[in-house]
């Protein structure tokens, strides 16, 4: 029973969401809805596990004083410290005008959510500039037709879309200038490319679907 | 000289096709309307009726303009509704310019309803007079997806008819895909350097197949793992991959028959945070210096701060997405990646389960209808435009009425 | 000192340290890590007590009697049981229901905007180009038909690639390439005004070394 | 006790940076050579590449780190020519009388201000400066705010300050209304429908810019700062197409070549796209500002990116030659 009982929902599940496609009848109208509200609230119950394992291995390394121990007393502390400043905010005046946030402009968790979140997460990303050209130097050359095509491309978009290619071709009739070779690309080839991608993964999600469903595919499901 | 020949057909291939376009003349597709003549305004005419395909609760009212909104000082049409159970009347909306139809979505399908439409022209109402009674009512099918359900009954039927007859022992053919290999390869070089594995299923929940398709690669590598007693380490964003990966990586402990070599500590959770998770991914890269990361599932722009720290480590690197745009990533910066629908065959290969290779013909189907009514509707239009043909216009609007999604 | 000015401090202080990674990883950094780690964590955290758990749930159910969302509670709990050992395996009955539901979803939902959409569109491309277009766009509808099929002809399992079908298929990959070419190139561009971003930040509104 | 050095060496750095001389410009002599400089320094790089020294990842990093911090001190303009998108944007504008209301929709969120934020604040200083009433509002939740961050930047330039402008009169903050484009057609009839308030939780009715504003009719020009949906394309679609109000509009690079079609069919009213389009806006409107020493920074970056590329290829072909003299 203990293997049958989740196959059982699994299938059930999945036809009913197939059927609430095609159905704009009331209740199979609301399933989309309610699976969303429920996913949410089910990750709500889910991100207490996701905090234990965080916490649990921090609380280890520093009961182990193994070689980073403080660094995990970082992870308790802030995470600790951003918890009780959104608890104490809170939401106040539910049913009430004004009600009140957490996350208003001038509380702690925004503070912290404005110097400290949003700095670390813009950086975090902006950092990704400089492995764009690093990855650029290395994988962007001619080593075969496929990298050679690769490589030309992505120059034709790169010089096409910067005021340097106009200078370099302006001389061109339009037709023959840089940004619109540029545009050219990446409204045919490009799109076709993407086309068939597109279509590809359609039919393999299609495809690992119906495994999931027919219970063939089941790995997650074990243990 | 080989690289000067390569060079040489990618440009002749790509600036013959550049070539030929500039050259061709230009024209606007483009046109402008034609203007305003207007001359007597007779009265606006109301239709109502249910609206088609919907989950109750909504009347569709539809009226034709004899000229109003041509006249100067027109500021759009009134819809009036009465509720012929309940006897009031009251005014639904005033809509923009160009509108003929409107979908009353604040209706009860327990009452009935009747509509006119009025021209608001210089602060005056000219009222039409009005429609039938309505009632709003439940479909219990939506008719515009019927060719949706007979295509996907097709293809549904291809992939189960596949799997039962790879049950019932026939042998199907299948090519072999080039980053397969690699994973075990992967493993191996892992094992043999005593170095522990990165596997990361993407950054999406599990309400994305493709994270449950990298989880299921996940549980051929952990069988290979468990046997091999090779370390796993795998950072998650969501709770809920968590819990599931644990389930996959405990089961291949279990069946490689070393339950208690299995650890819930070898999948943790960092932060649902993208680039917190990102920051994290990297320090454990460059701290534990893993022999192979393996990226597979569903990622956004993190994908290159990931490759190219695994890159610099000297890991051998293994990515698979269905995200269009971060596989050029991928493909830059990793030694092999599963493109696109790829990933989802991978764990059907390395299963070497005859019904989930079944599953895998069965999307051939799939993509051979595609490539078919591609084919043919091309042919069906150049025929038809070429020489008016009036069977071929037929397959055209056919393949178009087919495929298109509402 | 006030508050904004420990701000702007603190916020460049954690740039820096950020930045410092792509020289080596070091203390600073890792410093830097571990304060993302645990501020994000325990932001989502809190944002999922309080939008998810209160407000959807609690409120929903307590406040609007809207008791279908009592599922999502049960399923929630069941989740939950992981932490009890023994009961440990009904949590796999709340991962059974959204795996099915998303594998029922998104199979519709890929079907029709992936598979069914793009083949549309491309025999409506080809129809737009006989009836309005120029040359220049028949040939641009062309290429796409091309590099459409023969890019879905490299997805293609059941056959070897070998002799023709080898070659087509290889057409089909120089199409793939052109398209993570165009799609990488472009996006080079954009990235470095992220980086730009963050360099105006440190140098303008911390060191106020240009206006 | 070496790796404390590092520690010593940044805090002396930030400490330097502090007590430099603010705000820090060199000469245009010395920016040429720093330019000539880096030009040399890629050459040499280059060299090294051709006799086998392969460059680091840091080499790398490096460079793109300079190129676009440098240009921050440069005292020297690129050449810019305003191209025809952006010249007919600015001859819209210029047309305008002054007095004319002009409704200002931001359409993006902080990630993309590096591209969009210089536009907005040279539209902002020269509608000020040439009293043209404006009426800001949102299809995005952070559009609003990021005006409000133009106008306390361009508020402080001395001309535009004398002029003593007045919230309420000279200018209007809307807020932001979610809906998407529905807001734009719900707009068509009724401003005051769909922004009942402004901002500051003022009713419409008691702003006196926007007496007798009642729909697009009574707008003379609406600018567009868009970085995606809702954006430019609903605004020509449905204000454009629908209530035949002029639009033109600044883009993100990324979302620009999606609204090109329009221009060419002059249904939008002139574009400046990206980071080169917010250089030459500037140009347009004699307003230099940020975008100007982005594109410095941002050309810098490219040119560097696209060196690296040509190194890499130039390495390539040596191996291959070298490879070849070995075998034969």
């Amino acid at each position: 029973m203990k293997r049958e009982i989740p196959l059982i929902i699994t299938f059930v599940a999945g036809v009913a969401f197939v059927l609430q496609y095609f159905i704009p009848h009331y209740p199979f109208s609301r399933f989309e809805n309610i699976f969303s509200d429920w996913f949410a609230i089910v990750g709500a119950f889910a991100i207490w596990l996701g905090a234990l394992s965080l916490m649990k291995l921090s609380l280890l390394n520093i009961s182990k004083k193994s070689h980073d121990w403080p660094i995990s007393l970082v992870i308790i502390i802030c995470f600790l410290s951003i918890v009780i400043a959104g608890a104490i905010d809170g939401y106040h005046g539910l049913n009430n005008v004004p009600a009140t946030s957490f996350r208003d402009p001038g509380t702690n968790f925004d503070w912290l959510y404005q110097n400290v979140y949003t700095p670390l997460s813009s950086t975090m990303f902006a950092i990704l500039a400089f492995f764009v050209a690093s990855a650029s130097y290395r994988a962007f050359r001619a080593r075969n037709t496929a990298a050679t095509l690769l490589l030309f491309s992505a120059f034709f978009v790169m010089i096409g879309r910067v005021p340097v290619g106009d200078y370099l071709s302006g001389w061109l009739p339009e037709r023959m200038q840089l940004s619109h070779w540029a545009n050219w690309l990446m409204a045919f080839p490009n799109t076709a490319g993407q086309r068939a991608v597109m279509i590809g993964i359609a039919l393999g999600t299609v495809s690992t679907s119906l495994r999931i469903m027919l219970g063939i595919e089941r790995s997650h499901l074990e243990g | 000289m080989i690289a000067l020949l390569r060079i040489a057909k990618s440009v002749v291939f790509i600036s013959s096709l550049l070539f030929v376009m500039s050259i061709l003349p230009t024209h606007s597709v483009y046109s402008q309307d034609a203007g305003p003549s207007v001359s007597d305004l007779g009265s606006i005419t109301v239709r109502a009726h249910d609206t088609d395909n919907d989950a109750g609760g909504a009347i569709t009212v539809e009226w034709d303009d004899p000229g109003y909104e041509k006249l100067a000082g027109f500021v759009g049409f009134l819809i009036w509704r009465t509720n012929t159970l309940a006897g009031t009347n009251d005014s639904v909306e005033v809509t923009p310019f160009g509108t003929r139809t409107y979908d009353d979505r604040s209706v009860s399908d327990d009452s009935t309803y009747s509509y006119s439409v009025a021209a608001l022209v210089n602060g005056e109402r000219l009222m039409s007079a009005p429609s039938v009674q309505v009632r709003s009512s439940k479909q219990w099918f939506d008719g515009r997806l019927t060719w949706v359900l007979i295509l996907g009954l097709i293809i549904c039927g291809a992939v189960i008819y596949f799997i039962e007859s790879a049950k019932r022992g026939t042998k199907l053919f299948l090519r072999r895909i080039a980053g397969l290999e690699a994973i075990d390869e992967a493993v191996g070089r892992a094992t043999e350097m005593g170095r522990p594995i990165l596997f990361v299923a993407g950054i999406q929940d599990m309400d994305d197949v493709q994270t449950i398709a990298g989880l299921t690669i996940l549980g051929s590598i952990a069988r290979t793992v468990a046997e091999y007693d090779t370390k796993i380490n795998m950072p998650v964003r969501a709770s809920l991959v968590m819990t599931a990966a644990r389930e996959t990586i405990k089961q291949a402990y279990i069946t490689a028959g070393r339950p208690d070599a299995y650890n819930d500590d070898m999948v943790h959770y960092v932060t649902d945070e993208q680039f917190g998770f990102v920051a994290a991914v990297d320090g454990i890269m460059v701290r534990e210096r893993p022999a192979a990361c393996f990226f597979l599932g569903a990622f956004f722009a993190e994908s290159l701060i990931m490759a190219e720290t695994g890159n610099s480590i000297g890991a051998i690197q293994v990515a698979g997405t269905a995200m269009p745009a971060q596989l050029p990533f991928f493909v830059a910066a990793c030694d092999y990646t599963l493109i696109g629908e790829e990933l989802f065959a991978a764990s059907a290969y390395l299963s070497e389960e005859p019904r989930q290779l079944g599953s895998l013909k069965g999307a051939d189907v799939g993509k051979a209808i595609a490539m078919i009514v591609i084919l043919v509707g091309v042919i069906a239009t150049t025929i038809a435009s070429a020489w008016n043909s009036e069977s071929m216009l037929w397959i055209e609007n056919l393949l178009r009425q087919m495929f298109s999604t509402g | 000192m006030d508050s904004a000015l420990i701000g702007t401090w603190l916020a460049a202080l954690l740039t820096l340290g950020i930045m410092s990674f792509i020289y080596k990883d070091n203390l600073y950094y890792k410093v830097c890590e571990a304060i993302f780690i645990g501020i994000s964590a325990g932001y989502w955290f809190i944002t999922y007590f309080w939008d998810s758990l209160y407000r959807k749930a609690w409120v929903g159910i307590v406040h609007q009697g809207d008791y279908i969302l009592l599922g999502g509670v049960i399923l929630g709990a069941m989740m939950l049981t992981r932490l009890f050992g023994k009961i440990g395996w009904i949590a796999r009955w709340p991962l059974a229901f959204i795996v099915g539901a998303t594998a029922g979803l998104k199979m519709m939902v890929y079907f029709t905007t992936n598979a069914m959409a793009q083949v549309h569109g491309t025999v409506n491309d080809m129809m737009a180009a006989f009836s309005g277009g120029d040359l220049y766009d028949l040939i641009g509808r062309l290429v796409i038909l091309i590099g459409t099929v023969t890019g879905l002809i490299y997805f293609y399992f059941s056959k070897e690639h070998k002799g023709v079908f080898g070659g087509v298929a290889k057409v089909g990959t120089w199409f793939l390439m052109i398209t993570f070419g165009a799609s990488f190139g472009y996006t080079v561009m954009s990235r470095m005004s992220l980086l730009l971003g963050r360099i105006d930040f440190l140098l303008t509104d911390w060191l106020k070394l240009v206006k | 006790m070496k790796k404390y050095y590092y520690w010593f060496i940044l805090i002396a750095l930030i400490i330097v940076l502090i007590l430099l001389p603010k705000p820090l410009i060199v000469s245009p002599t010395v920016s040429t050579t720093l330019t000539v400089l880096l030009g040399l320094a890629l050459v040499v790089v280059l060299v090294l590449t051709l006799r086998g020294h392969m460059i680091g990842r840091r080499t790398v990093f490096l460079f793109i780190g300079m190129s676009l911090t440098l240009p921050f001190f440069m005292n020297f303009q690129m050449p810019i020519k305003v191209s025809p998108e952006v010249q007919t944007l600015f001859d819209a504008m210029a047309k305008l009388p002054s007095g004319s209301k002009v409704l200002a929709a931001f359409d993006y969120d902080p990630p993309s201000a590096p591209e969009l934020q210089p536009q907005a604040e040279a539209f902002m200083a020269y509608a000020f400066k040439h009293d043209l009433k404006v009426i800001i509002m949102g299809l995005w939740p952070q559009g609003p705010q990021q005006a409000n961050m133009a106008i306390a930047k361009v508020l402080q330039q001395p001309g535009i300050r004398a002029k003593n402008l007045r919230y309420g009169v000279d200018y209007v903050n809307l807020g932001f209304q979610s809906g998407n484009e529905f807001v734009i057609q719900r707009m068509g009839t009724s401003f005051s429908g769909m922004f009942p308030r402004d901002i500051y939780n003022t009713d419409y009715d008691k702003i006196p810019l926007l007496n007798g504003v009642e729909n697009f009719s009574n707008i003379d020009f609406v600018f567009n700062l868009s970085a995606g949906y809702p954006g430019t394309v609903e605004w020509v679609q449905i204000a454009v197409d629908r209530y035949g109000v002029k639009v033109g509009a600044g883009n993100t690079a990324v979302q620009a070549p999606s609204v090109y079609p329009y221009l060419s069919s002059h249904k939008l009213t002139g574009l400046a796209g990206g980071m080169s389009g917010a250089a030459e806006f500037e140009q347009a409107t004699k307003e230099i500002g940020k975008a100007n020493t982005y594109i410095l920074s941002q050309s810098f970056s490219h040119m560097v990116v696209i060196a690296f590329i040509i190194i890499g290829n130039a390495a390539l072909f040596v191996s291959y030659r070298k490879s070849k003299q070995k075998g034969a």
